[in-house]
């Protein structure tokens, strides 16, 4: 059993944070990362190409954390790869003793830096979680061949409580557990009034019972940043009065990281969600602040 | 209906040699209906080249995608040095199977299989994936219309019923969510999809069509 | 030898050497008649040429002199004589020979100008108000109740209904309207309840004496009815005159079209009612301190200055909007009918929805649009029948055509489906023509060859103006 | 410079003869034709009359006001797109279209002054 479902398990409010690999060679940016994190988080949760930019692989990248001691959460993008190489980096990833995968759709490259690509898209994060399920349970590939070997992986999903349709988003997330999600991993969360709303629903259908939910959040470092996700991010809700306080903060950044405090604290509050995964886009040296800041240090870890 | 656009001017014209005679072939199916390249753009961008010095003719066949019509503009095709083909890309390739030693140039870029929502504006539809499958999804057809031709529901970048990759464009899934709860049949919904086989689309490979009981 | 006959009018006529002349040149039979004596047979001749300033004899007056004389239209040919004399007087004679060669030369179609009149029947659609039951009844047209479900096809100039199969010559449509405030008011504005409509301020009147307050109105352009102008007009005068109050009018524009209401606009001006044209998107309003009445803040258009005005009373009155009205599901033409909305062109009848034979009528016009109606029902139009034809071999049923067309005169008929013309409501504007994509639709006597080669006649720095 | 000038026969043909009349044409030859409405005018028209002359001017009704209601709105659009199209090949030739109600020459002679500021 991988560190993070231990530590789930046990019932404890888990910890993530989110790592973006570096658009280059050189390691040092992600031990730097992870080891400013070491004992603040419960796992790292390495970014695959996110908004369809170029990055060091996230594959190399979560052995590097590992390497690093950190538990890493590989992320997994159906854009770039058809069934046949994201089965085989997954049993690659499962030999070199990456337990936690978090399986998304992945943004369109035309949001990203290579919008002349070409995607694939050949299956969506729901089949691909079917698929890794079926190959640690059933011990079968895709196309029903048997495959060998011990499978440990822990899989995640994303969901976005706050995307069009909303009325919708519940019944996705029920697909994506029935497909085999055992964590969810939500959009960041700024608007709690939709989020509980959302968690309601998911509690009615007993969901939060199923699959271990954790809310994302984001501290912001300023207006820009606030206004630029309000408006630029498709699926993102930032309530107005948020932005009003960003303008009114003398000193934004500390602002920034009151809000998400706050947001943490009514998080906890709310029956079902079980952690918060922390995406301090290029902020990661805030993480631990934030940490200390939500009562949430230190972490036990695995026992 | 297959839908084209007309090439730019300027590509066109580097296409053509100084001095030479040009025909303007038009065609009378797909490209007239989209008003890309039926007769009255043939003879539009005829009178064009002639305004800028080249001797042209112009014709418009049935479908170029037909030999049979191609080669009744035999006498005409054999007068010319080259041809601007205002066909989809099915049709110039036809031309220049019929005409092995011409000069053939594609005078549209084809852009997809769609139809005219109002006069003017054309959509795509389908993209001939050779496994249907739109009764399953409320008539709209997830494979096309959506930019990440999702199966299970959409991407967490749909907002107000539109796509975040081309937020003019209507969230197909917002569309099968209207339809399916207009007809309350929500719960297909709930159904995961299987991992699709796409070997009937063209990544199985050019594809061809053989009926045995109507090859004489 | 072609016969020609010449119809000068006062203004212009032609010394008899030029026309010896010309029939020498050309051997032609040149017979002269000006308006006064008109020849009672006009099919004789080959060709009939109106001498005269062209913009008298747009397409439509020459349908309806053709329809007149039973000849012809494309026989029929206005030669701008004074524009062409003031313009060209060197090159007159030379002008006017290539004029004739011309048309001469143009090929003749069987064209027939008719008088096309509709029934003398209408539909009024979603249902008759009194009013305008009164007024049709009053000018002696039928109205057909609709029956709960029909649908309604083109036919000819008429409008076929099913399943009953009757023709009503026209619909009127009597849209839904929908009152509202040309702007917004906070909460805390409406809280002081000084924001009153123009009724209470009638009653008031009657009630109580304004003496030495402000009352301020606001009157928005679209909708608002003569009736309410006047009335407007009326209160301000009396506030003014009887109870020295001091009233001003914000307005985007007055309404003065209308009986001797201008004169009324000039009573109330000249006893004191100022009138202001404002910017409304500009128009700013919010409480006194005390609660007790509405500062008012507007640019005025004169100078562009901002202005504060506070008042007791501000009287409003609402905007009113015709809403769309869908004919889709009524129709099994065609064309799929969009939502039908008054037009806001000079140039199209009255009260015209832009469908032909369809009429929108706005509250309290029942009576002017019946007259329209009743004149559009009488004397009907006159029609080019045979100028637009579709080339079936051509046609590729792209449906084009039937989009662009402004007047509904396509139709799609037929075994294997084709585009015709309905003779009967082409305008001959030529839309059709010029955006078909399989270039099939010709308007005869329009057609391309015509033009290019029209243009291509008379030489270098030889101006020439003639009609096709 | 050669221009033809086409008008329809309820506002641009009365205002261009209006306009000669004035006399003091700015261009070397302007020949002028009326038609019923302008909505009749194709691209190829456009291109075949600019095969002998250097520039075409229309004249017809303001858009809202067409007589035929979309007329000058069809022809405007070709207008533009020919336009684009003589600019792509660069052929230095130019179509321009004038909103008049008859007898309203101002709008000719801006567009007229517009052609030959272009042909510079």
């Amino acid at each position: 059993m991988s560190a993070l479902e231990e530590i789930l398990r046990r019932g404890e409010f888990v910890v993530t944070a989110e790592v973006g690999p570096p658009k280059g060679t050189n390691r040092e940016v992600i031990e730097k990362k992870c080891t400013g994190l070491q004992g603040f988080v419960d796992a790292v949760n390495i970014t695959d190409n996110q908004t369809a930019i170029v990055r060091l692989s996230s594959f190399a990248s979560c052995l590097i954390a590992k390497d690093k001691g950190i538990e890493p959460v590989m992320q997994m993008v159906c854009r770039d790869r058809n069934r046949i190489a994201l089965q085989s980096d997954f049993l690659g990833a499962c030999a070199w003793g990456v337990e936690n995968f978090l399986c998304l759709t992945g943004d369109h490259q035309s949001m990203g830096n290579h919008p002349q690509s070409k995607n694939v898209f050949d299956i969506d994060s729901i089949q691909l979680l079917q698929i890794f399920k079926n190959m640690r349970d059933e011990k079968v590939f895709q196309n029903g061949e048997p495959l060998k070997g011990e499978i440990k992986a822990f899989l995640g999903a994303g969901e976005n409580p706050f995307a069009d349709p909303l009325e919708f988003r519940v019944i996705r997330l029920a697909k994506k557990i029935s497909a085999g999600a055992q964590f969810i991993q939500t959009q960041a969360v700024f608007d709690l009034e939709i989020f509980s709303r959302f968690m309601e629903e998911v509690r009615k259908m007993g969901l939060d019972k199923k699959a271990f939910i954790l809310a994302g959040v984001i501290p912001v470092k300023s207006l820009s940043a606030l206004n630029y996700m309000k408006n630029e991010v498709p699926g993102l809700v930032v309530p107005d009065y948020l932005v009003e306080r960003m303008r009114e903060a003398k000193d934004p950044k500390e602002e920034g990281v009151k809000i998400c405090l706050e947001t943490i604290e009514q998080l906890k509050k709310i029956e079902g969600v079980r952690g918060v995964h922390i995406m301090a886009i290029s902020w990661e040296s805030i993480v631990p602040d934030i940490v200390r800041g939500a009562n949430l240090y230190p972490r036990s870890g695995r026992s | 209906m297959i839908i084209a656009e007309r090439k730019p001017i300027k590509e066109i014209l580097s296409f053509l040699g100084p001095g030479e005679k040009i025909l303007v072939l038009g065609c009378g199916t797909c490209v007239t209906v989209c008003m890309s390249g039926g007769e009255k753009e043939a003879r539009e961008l005829s009178s064009l080249l002639r305004l800028k010095g080249w001797e042209t003719k112009d014709l418009t066949v049935e479908r170029q995608c037909e030999p049979e019509f191609n080669l009744r503009a035999r006498e005409e095709i054999a007068k010319v040095d080259a041809i601007v083909s205002l066909a989809c890309g099915v049709g110039v390739q036809a031309l220049a199977e019929c005409f092995p030693e011409k000069k053939i140039f594609p005078g549209l870029n084809t852009t997809f299989m769609g139809m005219p929502k109002e006069q003017g504006l054309w959509e795509e539809r389908c993209w001939g994936c050779g496994n249907c499958i739109v009764h399953l999804f409320g008539y709209v057809c997830p494979v096309t219309r959506c930019a990440k031709s999702l199966l299970n529901g959409p991407c967490g970048g749909s907002k107000n019923g539109k796509c975040e990759v081309k937020p003019d464009r209507d969230c197909a899934w917002q569309l099968i969510y209207d339809r399916l709860k207009k007809e309350n049949r929500l719960e297909v919904l709930y159904a995961l999809q299987p991992p699709r086989d796409w070997s009937t689309s063209r990544y199985g490979g050019q594809r061809k069509m053989i009926r045995e009981d109507v090859r004489l | 030898m072609n016969k020609l006959l010449w119809l000068e009018n006062e203004a212009f006529s032609f010394p008899d050497f030029w026309i010896e002349e010309m029939e020498r040149d050309n051997g032609w039979k040149i017979e002269v008649k000006n308006w006064g004596n008109k020849p009672d047979n006009f099919t004789e001749y080959d060709r009939i040429f109106i001498l005269g300033d062209s913009f008298s004899f747009t397409q439509e007056k020459i349908s309806s002199l053709s329809e007149e004389w039973e000849v012809n239209p494309l026989k029929v040919r206005v030669f701008p004589a004074e524009e062409v004399k003031i313009i060209f007087p060197k090159s007159f004679l030379s002008i006017l020979e290539k004029f004739i060669i011309q048309s001469l030369s143009q090929p003749l179609f069987p064209v027939e100008a008719r008088r096309v009149v509709p029934e003398n029947r209408v539909l009024v659609l979603p249902q008759l108000s009194p009013a305008l039951e009164q007024t049709l009844k009053k000018r002696g047209i039928d109205t057909i109740v609709p029956p709960s479900s029909f649908s309604l096809q083109r036919e000819g100039i008429n409008f076929r209904l099913y399943p009953s199969g009757d023709n009503v010559g026209a619909i009127i449509i009597s849209p839904l309207e929908e009152k509202k405030f040309p702007i917004s008011f906070s909460s805390s504005v409406q809280d002081t309840r000084k924001l009153v409509d123009i009724e209470f301020m009638e009653k008031e009147i009657e009630k109580r004496d304004f003496r030495k307050e402000t009352i301020g109105f606001i009157i928005p352009k679209k909708g608002v009815t003569e009736k309410e102008w006047r009335k407007a007009f009326h209160l301000s005068q009396t506030l003014v005159e009887r109870d020295k109050a001091e009233v001003f009018i914000l307005v985007e524009e007055v309404l003065v079209a209308g009986e001797n209401l201008e004169k009324e606009y000039r009573k109330a001006r000249s006893s004191g009612v100022i009138f202001e044209k404002v910017d409304f998107s500009k128009l700013g309003t919010r409480p006194t301190l005390d609660m007790r009445g509405i500062e008012v803040e507007f640019a005025t258009e004169r100078d562009k200055l901002k202005r504060e005005v506070k008042v007791d009373w501000l009287v409003l009155l609402p905007e009113r909007n015709i809403l769309p009205f869908k004919l889709a599901p009524f129709f099994c033409g065609d064309k799929i009918e969009g939502e039908i909305l008054p037009l806001e062109n000079p140039n199209v009848l009255p009260f015209f929805s832009g469908i032909e034979g369809i009429f929108l009528c706005p509250s309290e016009k029942e009576d002017e649009l019946s007259l329209v109606i009743k004149k559009y029902l009488t004397e009907g139009v006159v029609r080019e029948i045979g100028r637009g034809e579709v080339d079936e071999e051509k046609c590729v049923l792209c449906l084009t055509c039937l989009r662009t067309c402004p007047w509904e005169a396509i139709e799609i008929e037929g075994e294997r489906k084709k585009a015709r013309i309905n003779g009967e409501r082409c305008h001959l504007c030529g839309l059709c023509a010029s955006f078909c994509p399989a270039h099939a639709i010709e308007i005869k006597g329009l057609s391309l060859e015509n033009w290019v080669s029209a243009v291509s006649l008379g030489g270098k720095n030889e101006s020439s103006s003639f009609r096709l | 410079m050669r221009v033809v000038a086409l008008g329809c026969d309820k506002s641009g043909y009365p205002a261009l003869l209006r306009w000669g009349e004035e006399g003091s044409l700015p261009f070397d030859e302007v020949k002028i034709f009326s038609l019923p409405c302008l909505g009749l005018v194709t691209e190829e028209v456009i291109f075949r009359i600019l095969e002998n002359s250097d520039a075409l001017l229309l004249a017809g009704c303001p858009l809202d006001s067409c007589h035929n209601q979309k007329g000058s709105q069809g022809v405007y659009l070709k207008v533009k797109r020919v336009n684009s199209l003589l600019q792509e090949a660069d052929i230095p030739k130019k179509v321009a279209i004038a909103f008049v109600t008859s007898g309203k020459v101002g709008e000719i002679e801006k567009v007229s002054e517009e052609l030959l500021g272009r042909e510079k």
